[in-house]
């Protein structure tokens, strides 16, 4: 392995994350690890588990905020409801939903209805709607393209009934990402979307004030060049032809813009996203509207999509079938029959030689 | 009204309206802290983000961990620098831990906590540059430590696994644990040509996503038959043993005896079955560890999967081959290329050769249907080996 | 012995073998011919293919269909070129015209026949270059034509169709006899830049393997709902049905009166269905035309799938969809580039803008899953008008 | 479209194939044309026919040799039994069989043991061995790197009773072509041979005498470039970096050699080809034994690698199964496993990026 340059400073710290996990986990639970036999949907957002030796435990599912952002002060209420009824610990699931474990029904009910007072809903296992997750967007992030936080609260807002009330086909994520860097996961969700610059990045004076070297070296695609200009002065030049407009480089220097955001940037739609080890495999979600523009607050273009693909999901997939089997089954073609979305070109290409080895060029211009 | 005025002035008219509404709201969340709300707005209102990376800081005793984020808006808002912190595995988080975050999220930041990011790392926004190197002494006195940044292992997550899950192969929190007791280093020091992520799950369900979310992902499996435990089975009663029947894919199940039997040489993990039966169906019980490569959700060209690499017995192998991956990938990467993009590059039997291993059926999902390739005289007799003694039937 | 001795001696030997057997078999039928098979032979035991092309040659009325063969051995054999003969639709030859073949191969040839070729010609080997002239006289005057060589449309090849077979969904030896009235020249002239096929299936179970084998591929299909004909579906049983209901892979049938009904929006025309029913349940009534394009078994790269281009309501769209594919190929392909190799090159999205299409799911397999491409001005215009006026609902 | 040039002397002829059609099938087929309801298989190798008036006919079906090559003597033989029960017509099929059409089913049944009495087998339809076809291979043509004809005559041979007598899981359809132009059809059979050069050919000084230019157009990866040498003279050199041992210039010009084809020369087995022109569309054959010496004439090897193949999917497939379907049920890993074939690299780097880009470097070298 190449030798690593590591500072003697900082040589001497960091033991890493807490651990033994053992010692955050509720005190019930300990004897129960490793001896799962079976669990039960008892009612929305209420799981019983029962161990080897008919020990039960109840886990509560409390809708997460889009972005995760809560105040210290709601964190500490929700806190006091981990001590109260979670034996003093709490934990978030993979789609950043808040899970309890509560070690009896009762009391698994009480938390229920406490958690409702608050305004998180509980719910979201079996045919239900089961997390609306989004990364940072414009409220933290330097790349997005998109503000996937408010987004989601719009579609969480719309879709909400479904976590809890009304069932669905089958199990039903959604996830939103700023950029196509995905952070939000998007791609993997049955519902995704996410940020996209459509433009091509302009270098400005202000580039002089960045590190050049640092970056091209973010470029993915080796579009950007380091020059010399006739005074000597460095700068950068875009390749447009290379560049495949992921904003990277905008993100790293405050020198290179995009003129026109509020015009070229926007979002796709992509959906069919599942996650799966077994040997079919992970389907990634395929791009069904290729642009939406950004119309904070209400994005009424992009919940009147989500609506059309949901709706029709409802009406025509059989019980059990998540997006992408119901589109296995039915086909692209009549996807789009029966929702009604048109077809842009920007869906083809897919896996076509240029479409590889070419960038912008091989890609539906 | 001035420009900067009349953004903040429609910005918050735009924020108002997205503080409606039944979802849990990160807006009403946020406006109970001191995040600069109206920077957000002033940015939804240009439609433009106003955020850009603001440097490097280095804070002796964090290597990694910290996010500085300026604006190009200053006189809307300034920075939100923010301190990713690690949390312990499956992301259980004791009520004493939780309240030390959100101290010092009151002290230091502005009194915000990410909780979650979607690396299931805590996150504490807010914290003023010349604060950070306090905060870092102070949260380390406390026993906290954040990471999670940079061209690093970033946080190993996993799902919950045994402590929660009886499909679990693996107890997928204490393999978290272990692999930071060994290899802490990854995480700490961020040596590698760009970020690198493990996470794992106890299935092949795939709750943690380690297929596609990971540049190395472990998922806890089996490889003889699933087992038909006790007569729980026969209590389903007909309907529902018929529809267990049905739902494998490789029709590994028949009916007998009332009950089922399963052909374990057939079966090949899915899980259906025991989706489908209460309990009354369980994993196998040799256990095999999956590795999976590679996976990626921004490739160059689009999200890269994540390919097979092998299947393993234990967790010692498990470690062993993270530190053989890490090796190559180490040594092989160009700057800024993640593992995935680093196999499509230089092609998974590239990778194989690197690795030092044969390629197997398992490292493909399907097999080469073009014909032009060479081949070895060693392996023209390897083969002429193996095929000899064929008999002749006229 | 000399070399030569030795080589024919030892092919001998190996040919021996190969003559034992019960298959039908081609060197019991070449021993019956002058054809030399002591240089088959030859070449076997050098392992060693002994032939190479033998240049071109211009015979007036035969701008294809003469395939020039002489080998690198003339001490053993010299050379065995070969006419190719088109033949009727659906490769029915009436015994008179198979006498004539017969005829003209003992006249002018080794007095063996192949027949057939893979792409459906018979062709008569073993014909001496002075003879060629005459032969073409002679067999013009016959009333029988030779042709499918060089680039030009080779053989159009159909199944059997309504002929004979109940699933048709289209003539496909009509649609055969159709395309030669109307562009012989295409097969006529040897001026593409690389040969072209077309074949033609009655139904989607495809027995021309016009998907894969051709550069254009029609297939015979149908778009409204399959037909349950008459009370037949009853009297297969109950076994027998549920199997049918079981067939369906897009779940379109389900049981009802004793029988079965078909949701025709979800049918995808698989056949399945059909093939259980045994004449019970037919193809549906509102037929379509599927037109394939760029299928070919060497691709530089391994073989080419084709892609499904357009369904067509009508045989003169079909044809004017040919002559339209031709005009492209022809100008856009290069040098020995086959239409798939073309479109490979170009992508599906550039064939289609160069056939002034519009793209539609069904030139698909799947969508793309990367979020990298450009957007103009005009589309977000569009877009913004399809999706206008959804609603909100806090 | 480009213009055309063609002389004057050919315009004049060719009118193409024989046709109507309808004037070479039997007569009493006319009647029935586009009316056919239902078919039967009756006994190996005959099918009954139903029209929708009820007329029937029968069809029987022989095998043919393996790369089509009959004597006139005994094409003359069958013609007549055309003549005798066929109504004056035969065909032949996809895959190269003789089919003839009979009014009744007695005259079929004496059709069928005439055919075998020449020693044509009749059968091939339903869960059967329905076709070996095979190219011209050494037998006449320039490119061949494997003796496609006799391959499939050994392999006839061996599964001959699976044509007629034994019934197998499904289908089984079995192609082997010379070179990897396929004109065998292989990568869409069931089992497939194609053969391969694994060598790159050398420029010997023969090549003076063959078109240059045109030698260089054969190749299709553009490997052969035109030079001249010192002395004037032009002469032509393969880039072996780009060259993918086609052959395609080997049969173009005889001053192109493989040096040693004795040696590397063989050919592969691909398994699992099959057309179709449904959604689900073609599958081609995928590789499984990356080479197989040539040795004639009883190919030991070959006869053994596809012997385990079958008996393998004979034992192990479902009823209906073809070998696509076998595998795709049970999986690549299974699928070595059960049949016990080692796994070779060749088969891997499907789909890669190197594989599509990159020529004989990114496959597997
Ligand atoms: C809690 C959580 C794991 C965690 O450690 O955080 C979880 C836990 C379980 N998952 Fe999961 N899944 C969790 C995220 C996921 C994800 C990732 C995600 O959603 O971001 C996946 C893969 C992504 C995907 O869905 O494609 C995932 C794929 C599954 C599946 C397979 C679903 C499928 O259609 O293929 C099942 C089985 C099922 O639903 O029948 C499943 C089933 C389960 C169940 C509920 C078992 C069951 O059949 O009911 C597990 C209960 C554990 C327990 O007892 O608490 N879990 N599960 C995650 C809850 C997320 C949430 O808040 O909504
Ligand atoms: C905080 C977080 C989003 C969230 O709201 O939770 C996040 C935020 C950022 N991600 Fe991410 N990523 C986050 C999870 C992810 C995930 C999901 C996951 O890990 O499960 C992915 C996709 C999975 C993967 O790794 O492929 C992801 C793929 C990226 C990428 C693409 C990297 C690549 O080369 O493929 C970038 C860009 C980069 O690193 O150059 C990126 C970059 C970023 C940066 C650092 C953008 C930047 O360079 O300025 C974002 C900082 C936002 C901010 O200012 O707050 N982020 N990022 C997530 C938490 C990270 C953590 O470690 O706690
Ligand atoms: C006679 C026949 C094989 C047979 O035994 O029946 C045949 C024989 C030859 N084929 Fe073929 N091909 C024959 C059907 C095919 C098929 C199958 C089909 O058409 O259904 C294919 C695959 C389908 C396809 O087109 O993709 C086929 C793909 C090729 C190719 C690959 C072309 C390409 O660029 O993809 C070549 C090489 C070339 O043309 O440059 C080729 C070239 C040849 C040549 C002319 C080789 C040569 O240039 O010397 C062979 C002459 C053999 C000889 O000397 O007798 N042959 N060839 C087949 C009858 C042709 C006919 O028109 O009657
Ligand atoms: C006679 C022939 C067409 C012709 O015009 O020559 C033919 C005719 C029929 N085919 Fe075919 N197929 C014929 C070659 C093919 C081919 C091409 C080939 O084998 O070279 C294919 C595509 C390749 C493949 O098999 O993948 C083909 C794919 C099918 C299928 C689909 C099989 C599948 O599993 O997907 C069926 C349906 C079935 O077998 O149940 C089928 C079924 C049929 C049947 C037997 C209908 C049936 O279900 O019983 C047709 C009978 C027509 C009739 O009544 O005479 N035919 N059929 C060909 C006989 C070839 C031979 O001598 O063996
Ligand atoms: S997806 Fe893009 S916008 Fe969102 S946090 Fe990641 S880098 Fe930022
Ligand atoms: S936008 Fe992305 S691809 Fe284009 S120059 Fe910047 S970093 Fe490179
Ligand atoms: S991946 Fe498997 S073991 Fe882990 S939580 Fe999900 S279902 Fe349970
Ligand atoms: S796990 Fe899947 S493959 Fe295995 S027996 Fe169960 S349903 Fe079948
Ligand atoms: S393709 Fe269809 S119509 Fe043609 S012979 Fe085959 S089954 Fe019959
Ligand atoms: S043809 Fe296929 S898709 Fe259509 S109804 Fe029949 S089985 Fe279903
Ligand atoms: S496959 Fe190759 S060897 Fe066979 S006929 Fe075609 S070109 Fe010749
Ligand atoms: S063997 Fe094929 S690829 Fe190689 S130089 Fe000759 S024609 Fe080109």
């Amino acid at each position: 392995m190449k030798s690593r340059n590591i500072s003697q400073e900082v040589e001497a710290m960091i033991e890493g994350p807490p651990r033994p996990y053992l010692n955050y986990i509720p005190e019930y639970l300990k004897e129960s690890v490793g001896k799962w036999v079976t669990h039960r949907l008892e009612e929305p957002g209420l799981i019983e588990h029962v161990d080897s030796e008919g020990r039960k435990v109840y886990t509560v599912k409390a809708a997460a905020t889009p972005n995760g952002r809560y105040s210290t002060d709601t964190i500490r209420k929700i806190n006091a409801l981990a001590r109260k009824y979670a034996g003093g610990s709490m934990r978030f699931t993979q789609a950043l939903n808040m899970e309890f474990v509560v070690s009896d029904l009762a009391k698994a009910r009480e938390l229920k209805s406490e958690l409702k007072k608050l305004g998180f809903p509980v719910g979201g296992w079996k045919e239900h709607l089961w997390s609306l997750t989004s990364c940072a967007g414009y409220f933290h992030c330097a790349l997005a393209a998109t503000d996937a936080p408010s987004v989601i609260q719009r579609l969480g807002n719309e879709l909400s009934e479904y976590f809890d009330e009304k069932e669905l086909p089958a199990k039903l994520t959604v996830a939103a990402s700023g950029c196509p860097s995905s952070c939000g996961g998007s791609f993997l969700t049955d519902i995704s979307i996410n940020g996209i610059h459509t433009e091509i990045p302009v270098v400005t004076e202000g580039v002089k004030n960045c590190d050049l070297q640092g970056t091209a070296f973010t470029c993915p695609v080796g579009a950007i060049q380091l020059k010399t200009l006739q005074n000597g002065e460095k700068t950068i030049e875009i390749r447009e032809n290379l560049c495949i407009g992921c904003g990277l480089c905008v993100g790293a220097c405050g020198g290179i813009i995009f003129k026109t955001p509020e015009k070229t940037d926007g979002h796709a739609i992509s959906i069919g996203g599942k996650a799966s080890a077994s040997r079919y495999g992970t389907t990634l979600g395929r791009i069904v509207v290729p642009f939406l523009p950004n119309e904070p607050p209400h994005y009424e273009k992009t919940v009147k999509a989500v609506r059309t693909i949901v709706d029709t999901w409802i009406r025509d997939a059989r019980k059990g079938e998540r997006i992408a089997d119901w589109v296995d089954r039915i086909g692209w073609e009549k996807f789009f029959e029966k929702t009604g979305l048109p077809f842009y070109p920007q869906s083809m290409d897919y896996l076509d030689i240029r479409a590889i080895t070419t960038l912008r060029d091989g890609s539906g211009r | 009204m001035t420009d900067v005025v009349e953004e903040v002035a429609k910005g918050r008219e735009i924020v108002k309206e997205i503080e409606k509404g039944k979802w849990p709201n990160f807006i009403r969340e946020a406006k109970k802290t001191r995040y600069p709300v109206d920077l957000y707005g002033a940015s939804l209102y240009l439609k433009r983000d106003l955020f850009t990376t603001g440097g490097y800081v280095s804070v002796p005793g964090a290597p990694t961990g910290i996010l500085m984020r300026v604006t190009s808006r200053p006189d809307i808002g300034e920075s939100t620098n923010v301190v990713r912190v690690l949390i312990p595995s499956g992301n259980f988080i004791s009520s004493e831990m939780m309240d030390k975050f959100c101290d010092f999220a009151d002290k230091y930041g502005v009194g915000m906590l990410h909780a979650l990011s979607t690396s299931h790392n805590v996150e504490i926004p807010g914290i003023p540059k010349e604060k950070i190197r306090d905060f870092v002494v102070e949260f380390r006195e406390a026993g906290l430590e954040i990471g999670s940044t940079g061209d690093a292992f970033r946080n190993t997550t996993t799902c919950v696994g045994s402590t929660l899950c009886e499909y679990a192969n693996l107890n997928t929190m204490a393999m978290r644990d272990a692999f930071y007791d060994r290899f802490n280093d990854y995480a700490k020091y961020p040596t590698f040509p760009h970020k690198v992520k493990l996470k794992i799950s106890g299935c092949p369900l795939d709750c943690a996503r380690s297929t596609q979310k990971a540049d190395i992902g472990v998922v806890g499996s089996w490889e003889d038959t699933p087992e038909v435990y006790g007569s729980g089975i026969q209590k389903l009663g007909n309907e529902k043993i018929d529809a267990i029947v049905n739902s494998c894919p490789t029709l590994a199940i028949s009916r007998s005896n009332g009950g089922i039997s399963i052909r374990g040489d057939d079966c090949i993990q899915c899980m259906k079955c025991l989706r489908k039966a209460e309990g009354a169906i369980r994993p196998g019980k040799k256990k095999k560890f999956l590795i999976y490569v590679g996976g990626k959700l921004r490739g160059k060209k689009g999200p890269l999967s994540s390919k097979l690499l092998m299947k393993v017995d234990t967790e010692e192998e498990v470690m062993n081959t993270i530190e053989k991956i890490v090796e190559v990938f180490t040594d092989h990467a160009a700057r800024k290329e993640r593992l995935g993009d680093l196999i499509f590059r230089i092609g998974m039997k590239g990778f194989l050769d690197l690795m030092e291993m044969e390629p197997k059926p398992l490292n493909l999902k399907d097999l080469r249907t073009n014909v032009f390739y060479p081949v070895s005289e060693a392996q023209r007799n390897e083969i002429a080996e193996h095929f000899s003694g064929g008999g002749s039937n006229d």
